[in-house]
Formats: C-alpha cells, structure tokens, sequence
C-alpha cells in the first residue's frame, strides 16, 4: 500500500505514543497522530490542545487548522485558559509534546522565529507559540519534521525552543530541569541523542532509505548507531484509519 | 509603563475612579477610550473571538503609533501594520493560519525595519497578562529558560530563594487599554464568555482601561441566575456595547464558525499583495462602512446564518 | 429612636461608604453596614465577600454567619475563587475594606491570633483569615469595633493585621505602598490617625459620650483633636432598614 | 517535602504514573491512599463543601500524625484533633463559625502544646496552592507583609528585581494528598463544581494524589456537553467516589445548605466539653457507621429533603 511522507511521519509518531496516557498536540500531523495512537496504540490517552482543549474528538473532514477554534473543541471534557492549559504542563501533568520548526539543529534545538539575525531578519517567521513552552515543560518531546538539508542546520539562528542547548548538561543547566527532545521522527529515518554529548544521533531507518540519503539530507554531522533496525511500513489499517479522519487530505 | 510595574499601574486604576454603574455606549465613543501611543491589549486568540469590530473603529479613529499585544495574532496586526497605526507588536506568533502560510505584510513590515516585535513564549506572555491581573511585577516560570527569547523582551532570572534553582521572571505586562469580545453582559459589565476562555480574564483585569464588545446584552436577572458563568466583573469595564457578530469572520464559540472562504479572499485579493493589498481592502471594508452593520452586509445575511448553523453543530447543538 | 450599640456601629460605618463603589466585607457588622449604605448613601457601590462573592444581595430574616455559605451568594453577579476574590484587591479595584480584631494598637495594628506568645499562648484566637489581606491590598480600611479598654491596647501581642506598624513610614518601608487604615469606627466614637507619627486620634463622638469616657477605655495614650463634632444619631430610616435586613437581631 | 520543592513535587507526579481510565472506587479504597505522616488539603472552605464523608473514613482508618491544610477550618479539624490524629495544622482561621464563638479543642490543643498550627493569611495560603498548582516553587504578593504572620510560617521576602521595592515571596503547598468534594463527575474524574468554587482547583493540581467524593457521577456525554464548566481535569483525578450528601451537614451550593442545628448540638452536647465531648459524638457518627448511608439516616430523610428545599430557594431555583 502506498502512503505520502506526511501519512509515514504520522503513522510513526502515533507509534511512539503506546501506552502514553497524555499529549500536548498541536494542529496538523500531531493531532492526527495522536488521534490515531487513541485508536490503536493508546486508549487511555488523553489529547490536551494548547487553545484550551482537553480530549476532544476530533470531526472527520473538519480538521482544526488552528489550536484556538470550535474544531478543535469538538466533544472536548474540559476548555481551560490557555495560560492554564500551559500551566499543566509546567506542573507535570502531560507526558509527551510534539513541536516543530523551521530550523532544527545538532542539539535537538528548535528555530521558528527568524532567519538571520534577530532585529534584522533575512526571514520573519511565525515565532514561538506554544513551541518553547511545549520543549520546556513536557516530560518529553518528540520532533516531528520532514528531513531537508535546509532544516537540518549546524545550529539554529536563533533558539526559539531549547532542545538540548550547547550538549552536555547545558540545558539543565540553564534551569531546564524536566523534560527533554526524546526523539526526532522525519520522513526517512527515527533519530535520538547521544546521552552524553546530547548531538543527535540516527537510530533507525524507513523502509527504502539509506544511511547516505538520511546524511546527504542532514547539514551537519550526524552520529550513527550501529545498530539500524528498519521501521514497518505503516499498516493498512493505521493509513485508512488516518484516511478517515483527514478525509480532504489537507494534512496527509 | 515600564514591564512590571505593579505600583504606577495600581496608582492609574485608583486614580481614574472607574464608574460603578451603567456602561453601555456606543462604538465610538468606547474606542475614543484609545489614544495615540497607547498599549492595546486584544482578546480571543488567532481567529477566535477577536474583537474585530471594535478594532475597526479604532483604524477608523486614525490611532497611530500604538503598541499591540495580542498571544497569538491573525491578520487583524496586518491590518494595524498597513494602517501605519502600529510601532510595536509584544506577542508569541504571527500569521493567519496553517494554510495562509506565512503574512507577508509582517514579514516585510519587520524585515524592512518599520516594526518592532517582541516575541515571547505563548505561556510566557499569559503569565504577563496575569501578573498583571494580580497586581504583582512578575510571575515565576521555567518557560523560555536556556532559549534566546530569554534576550529579546525584559524576562529575567534569578536564583530561586528556596530550591536553589534557577528561575524565568515573566514581568507584569499592564496594557492601557483591553479590547475584547464575549458572549453577553449585563449593563453592569458583568461578562460571561462561553467555551474557551483564552486569556480574556488576566487581560481585562491587566488593564487600565477595558472596552467590550457583547453578542447581546442581557438582563441583570439573567446573569445573576448563573452567577457561576461569570467571568468578568463590572468593576473592571469601562465601556460596553452590543454588538451582534462582533468578531465576524473570526469565530465565536458555539455562536459562529470563521468563514475561511473570506480569509481565503482575503489573502488572494488583498494581503499576498502586501499592505498595499491590505490597504485596499481596508477601504472597502473598514474605512467605507461607517458601522459594523454595513460591514455585515457585505457579507449577506446567508452566510451569517449558515456559521451560526455550523457553530451550533460543531458544539453539539446542531 | 433608642439603638443598640452594634446598630450605631453599623449606621456610622456605612455612613463612611458615601459614594464609594466598591467594599470588601466581612460578615456581620461589615455586611450589613455595606448594604445599608448601598440603599441609602452608595448606590452604585459593589459589596464583594471573601468566600467569593461579587454583588449578593443580603436576605432579610437570612443573614449569612460565614463569608463563604450560600446566604452570602444570593443574587450574586459573579462567583469567584477565594484566592482570585482576594487579588481583585491585591491588583486595586477595592475601595474599601473592613477588619476587627481581639487587639488594636495605637498605630491601628490587629491582632486576632494569640495573647501571648504565638509558640505558647495564653489566648489561641481564630486568625486571621482575610483581615491582613483586606488591611494590605484595599485602598483604605476601617476598623469597626467595640470600644474596650482590653482590646485598646497600647502594643498588640502579634500583629495579624498591620496597621501602621512601629507608625512613621513603617509601614510603607515594609512594602506595604497601598492602602491604610483610615478610620477605627466604635460604639463610642470616631478615631483616625495623625498624617506624621500615624498615632491614633480621637477624632469625633457620638451623642451623650464624653472624652473621659473614651479616654478611659483605650488602654494607650490617644492623641485627641481640638475639634470633635458630635455625630450624627442614628436616624429612623437607617435604623429601620436595619432591622428589615437583620428581623432576627441576630447581629445588631 | 519542603515548602517550595517544585523540583521533589514533579518527580513525584512523573514517578506516579496516574491512571488515564476510570477512577471510581469506594470511599474506604479512596480513603486507603492517605498514609501516616501525609500532608492532607481539604477542599471547600469552611462549612461549604467539606469533604465530609471521606474525612470520616480517614478517621475510622485511624491515621496518625496528619498535617491537615485547609483555608478555613471548621469543625472536621476537632475532629482530628480529639481522634488525636493531626501533628500541624496549615489554615488561615480555625474556628466553627461566628454563634459558636471560639473553638475549645482547638485552643486546648495549641495552648496546651498538642498541636502544632502554622498560621498564613487567607490570600497566602490560596497562592500557597497557586503556585503547587502552577509548578513553581513560589509566588509573589503583599499580603503578609511587615506583619508578625511573615516569621511564624516559611514565607521569604525579596527586592523586587523589576522594581526594587519589598515583595512577599510565599511557598508553594504541594499536599501529598487532596480531599474533595464535587458536585457532579464523569467516571475519568472530570469535575464539575456548581457556585463557588473555593480553591479546590489550586488544590487538586498542587498535590501529589486527589481523592474526589461527588453529589452525583453523570455519563461522559453530560460533561461532554458543557466542557466550560469542568473545573477539574481527569488526568489529574487518582479515585472518585459517588456520595450524595458527601458534606452534609456542610452545605453543596445548590444542593443543600448547612444544618445549623445540628452544628448547635455538635457543640452543646460535644465540643462544648472539650476533645472528650468530640470523641463521643465520632463514636455515635463516625466510628459506629460504617457507611455514609448509615450516617446520614441519624439526620433523618426530612432534615436532607428540608435542607435541599432551602439551598434551591437560597440560589434562587426554589
């Protein structure tokens, strides 16, 4: 069965969500897959939207294009505040985040605020959102990003949200004592970081991908585990269960 | 005000004696409340709840030079950008949405130098509103530590006095004015917001002066029959009026849904052009509608009612 | 008209609420005093209860006994959370709050927490509850009490609620830059404080009372003013909406 | 665990791994999860919405050496103190209410050295909550500030950093255990509370294990369709019990208010005389009813009926 790089990344981000029992998601592919774990791999998970949204359900066909609007509260138990819904974040209540950006560097960190220098932009980007918040207060956090060389920078112009600093024990130091980027998940490949030196590291592979594609996509060194094991390709059913929600296909 | 100062923003509050009684005005008399050089805070979030009647009053009014602070900004800023009313913008993102991709009109507004944007964490910049709310300098947090958003606004840190650690310092963020839009209020001002609340209440209760705009008005009896839905007293509003689809095209929860073939519009004909775009519409839209039924007209009374039909629905009281 | 002590204290004290908008009261005295001034000098005033109460209506014959019951919730506009209910004063919105004590002091310091040592007391009191938090963060503040020369002390054993501290700046140089303590109001008369030394001052009297008696039941030297009008009794009017509020006399 | 300890209060969420499914269970199960030693928030704030029925049952479960927290303490901390079960008592207040005066037990057990009270202001002790509930190890205020109430507990002070002037920094209160009780839940703990809502939220969020009583478990539907009025999240719910009448004789806004008569009987016939007299009434209502149902047949049907008739007029749905 054929799927679109879209449909892999969910399908393997609802993967690393078995047996999770809380997600902080924003809209698009994280939503779907944390949709799509609640159908299969994780029952008891609950979905916590940053908009203010705990559990909903989400309506196939109408996906929420913002966190912040009715889709999106759809059947949902509980509309927080949004300072609030943060807020049990930082108190330690939701297990896994997904974040994304523009520019994702060696140390896991994150850029979605500018390229180039901050008061002088080559690029204005949207910012931070919730993405900063996200990174800082989760007990983990996975990336969830396509795999392009322009993305996947020596080191990021400008940290909107902290992966894992400079390595090492940067990012506690810097006070970020909970949390961390666990993984990142791309269209080729599952990668990790090293637990000492924290510099990313490839662990594993999608179905018809090479080392040398993942490292001709990656624009800095990668550490490469021996060990490669190859991903299943997504399951029939995980694909039409995803087909069902996104029945448009604006996301997959 | 500078961030976090609690004592100059406590002194404005007891000074300006806020009324006690009636609030009910109309929308240019509330947005006459703003002055050149002010920091207006908006409600709602993205593209729900917006004010956006009452911000349209205020480009009509020619405001210059304010300083906008809204967490997450939809092209409502694009409009204050291209009105060339707008010096600053303090918020956590800017766009329109997912499918919009990225505005240009800020992209060039803050490339080519003519905007300053501050940007901060989005639960960084809900904890300033409610250090504001609560009268303090600043709240404490472990957002935006280790990330360079730590150097861009006025966030400090300290070595926290009973753990040790190291601690984020959001300061209090004090708007002059707050513009929101809810569900209903009393002539009192008492509000009630359903759904979602956003950052409605730390925001109305930040600022020195606070303008609403209700989908309806109700009686005193109504809302003292569910005290509990309350959540903005009248003590803390300044000026009140009624307007029905206050935040159209945006949503507002359980009443309409947004109308994205109007965003889509409005970005094929007006913004991917630029402010220029965006000015153009503005004429249209804003400048030549002197009140906010003439602008509703423009959008026919049918699709009103089917983003009422389709709120109701997505809230399961369709 | 005769008037039992409670109900001149009552009168006078919501005498002091013309044209103020907004109170923080307590039950009892306080309550009723604020409703009886919103029927007569205050129209437009807001009575907010700690137990988080914005706007009640009090039930004639149905007073409440705690700031937190359903009495005091009746006809309420808004029902907000204690801690909130507080910050409204904390941020400025409340004109002014009443407080008593077992003890005052003559730099207008409470005390409702212990005679004696706080670790080994003679007397364990209640506490404060909301007293030292409606004495630091309301605009202003009336003390309302009986007049005894056990409770008119000259240093409070522990002070629950600050007034004006050691007086001077003392109070201002805690930290405590809003509010004071701008009159005691007693069934025998009215006191407030001199702008320097912040030492309590007799400041008015009510009818048929002479200096020597008030003198006589403040256990610290009073500052006494060269002029000293005589209130105002009771009027028929004030007394009857008195007693429609409170048909029990349960309070006054 | 320290005052302030974010760090040790997260890890112990983190380490708990709290159920995401169904949380119903019985009173003596839910009542099972206290431990000696443990510090315990009780919801509700005086006699409103006390969580009754599970304090008892961690009575007749004999627990020791309890550190009780609460904002206003009624007449359940006699209770723990006659059944000699509570070291430290954390409260802004301590007493029955106003026609009952002072509280004999209590001030035999402080006077007489037996208990251990650690006095806070009201607000301070809600921003203790706050900031368990927000994950920080504090807030700032300036309540308590330059009053003796600032050396008895473990509140610091600091120079505000954006200001420099004297800010109160009070702990935050990360309770080992919650008791609550709520008006209505779903069986995944998601919590409904009608009127006000006192600081039982702040308290859920801040403690390690809630346990939550409710007037009533409806279907997930129910709170499905009003999801802006649950006040407390599933996720943060470890047991749920259905107990109607859970706080009686305590009043549940709406539902039924306090039996005051009953509270004069406690205290002629109990608390007058002392920790004996309380001994003797919890054998006649605690120790000897196994089960709530047993102990509010001792109030009689018509005093329950009499008492909900009473709280529907007083909300004004009579």
């Amino acid at each position: 069965m054929s799927y679109s790089p879209a449909e892999l990344l969910a399908v393997i981000a609802a993967r690393q969500l078995a047996g999770v029992k809380s997600v902080f998601a924003g809209v698009g592919i994280p939503l779907l897959a944390a949709a799509l774990a609640q159908k299969t791999h994780a029952p008891d998970l609950t979905i916590v939207v940053e908009g203010g949204s705990i559990g909903p359900e989400l309506l196939p066909g109408q996906l929420p294009i913002s966190t912040n609007e009715m889709r999106v509260a759809h059947r949902a138990r509980v509309l927080p505040g949004i300072t609030d819904t943060f807020l049990f974040a930082q108190r330690g209540f939701l297990e896994v985040g997904f974040v994304g950006g523009a520019q994702v560097d060696r140390f896991g960190n994150l850029n979605s605020s500018v390229v180039g220098p901050y008061n002088h932009p080559q690029v204005r980007l949207p910012g931070s959102g919730g993405a900063n918040d996200i990174i800082s207060l989760c007990h983990r956090v996975m990336v969830v990003t396509m795999h392009e060389r322009r993305r996947f920078v020596p080191k990021v112009d400008f940290v909107t949200s902290p992966g894992f600093l400079s390595g090492g024990t940067s990012r506690r130091d810097a006070g970020l004592l909970f949390g961390r980027v666990s993984q990142v998940v791309t269209n080729l490949g599952i990668l990790g970081f090293d637990e000492e030196s924290k510099a990313m590291r490839l662990e594993g592979l999608h179905p018809g991908v090479s080392v040398d594609e993942v490292v001709e996509m990656t624009g800095f060194d990668l550490l490469i585990n021996d060990q490669l094991p190859i991903t299943d390709p997504p399951e029939e059913k995980e694909l039409a269960l995803l087909r069902e929600l996104d029945t448009e296909r604006r996301f997959i | 005000m500078e961030p976090g100062d609690f004592v100059e923003a406590r002194r404005r509050l007891e000074a300006k004696a806020r009324p006690g009684g009636v609030k009910l005005t109309s929308l240019t008399e509330a947005a006459g409340w703003v002055k050149d050089g002010d920091v207006v805070a908006i409600g709602g979030c993205c593209y729900s709840r917006t004010p956006l009647a009452i911000l349209m009053e205020i480009l009509r009014q020619k405001r210059r030079e304010l300083t906008l602070a809204r967490n997450l900004m939809c092209y409502e800023g694009e409009w204050f950008i291209a009105a060339k009313a707008v010096e600053t913008m303090v918020s956590s993102w800017f766009a329109i949405g997912l499918p919009w991709g990225l505005s240009k009109v800020f992209r060039q507004a803050v490339e080519g130098g003519q905007l300053n944007y501050e940007e901060w964490s989005h639960l960084a910049l809900g904890l300033r509103f409610r250090a504001g709310a609560m009268g303090v300098p600043f709240l404490p947090s472990l957002s935006m530590l280790g990330s360079d958003l730590m150097g861009v606004g006025s966030a400090k840190s300290m070595e926290c006095p009973f753990t040790g650690e190291t601690i984020a310092l959001v300061p209090a963020l004090f708007p002059d004015v707050a513009v929101l839009h809810v569900h209903r209020a009393d002539r009192l001002g008492n509000c009630q917001i359903d759904g979602y609340p956003h950052m409605d209440v730390d925001i109305a209760l930040a600022s020195t002066t606070v303008l609403v705009t209700a989908e309806e008005i109700v009686s005193e009896e109504q809302i003292r029959s569910q005290p509990d839905r309350t959540k903005i007293p009248g003590f803390a509003v300044d000026a009140l009026v009624e307007v029905p689809y206050g935040a159209f095209p945006h949503e507002c929860y359980g009443l309409y849904e947004a109308d994205f073939d109007h965003f889509d519009k409005y970005v094929s004909e007006g913004s991917s052009q630029g402010a220029e775009g965006v000015r153009q519409y503005l004429d249209r839209y804003v400048y030549n509608t002197p009140d906010h039924k003439d602008y509703l007209s423009l959008f026919g009374a049918g699709t009103l009612e089917r983003k009422a039909r389709d709120a109701q629905q997505l809230v399961g009281r369709g």
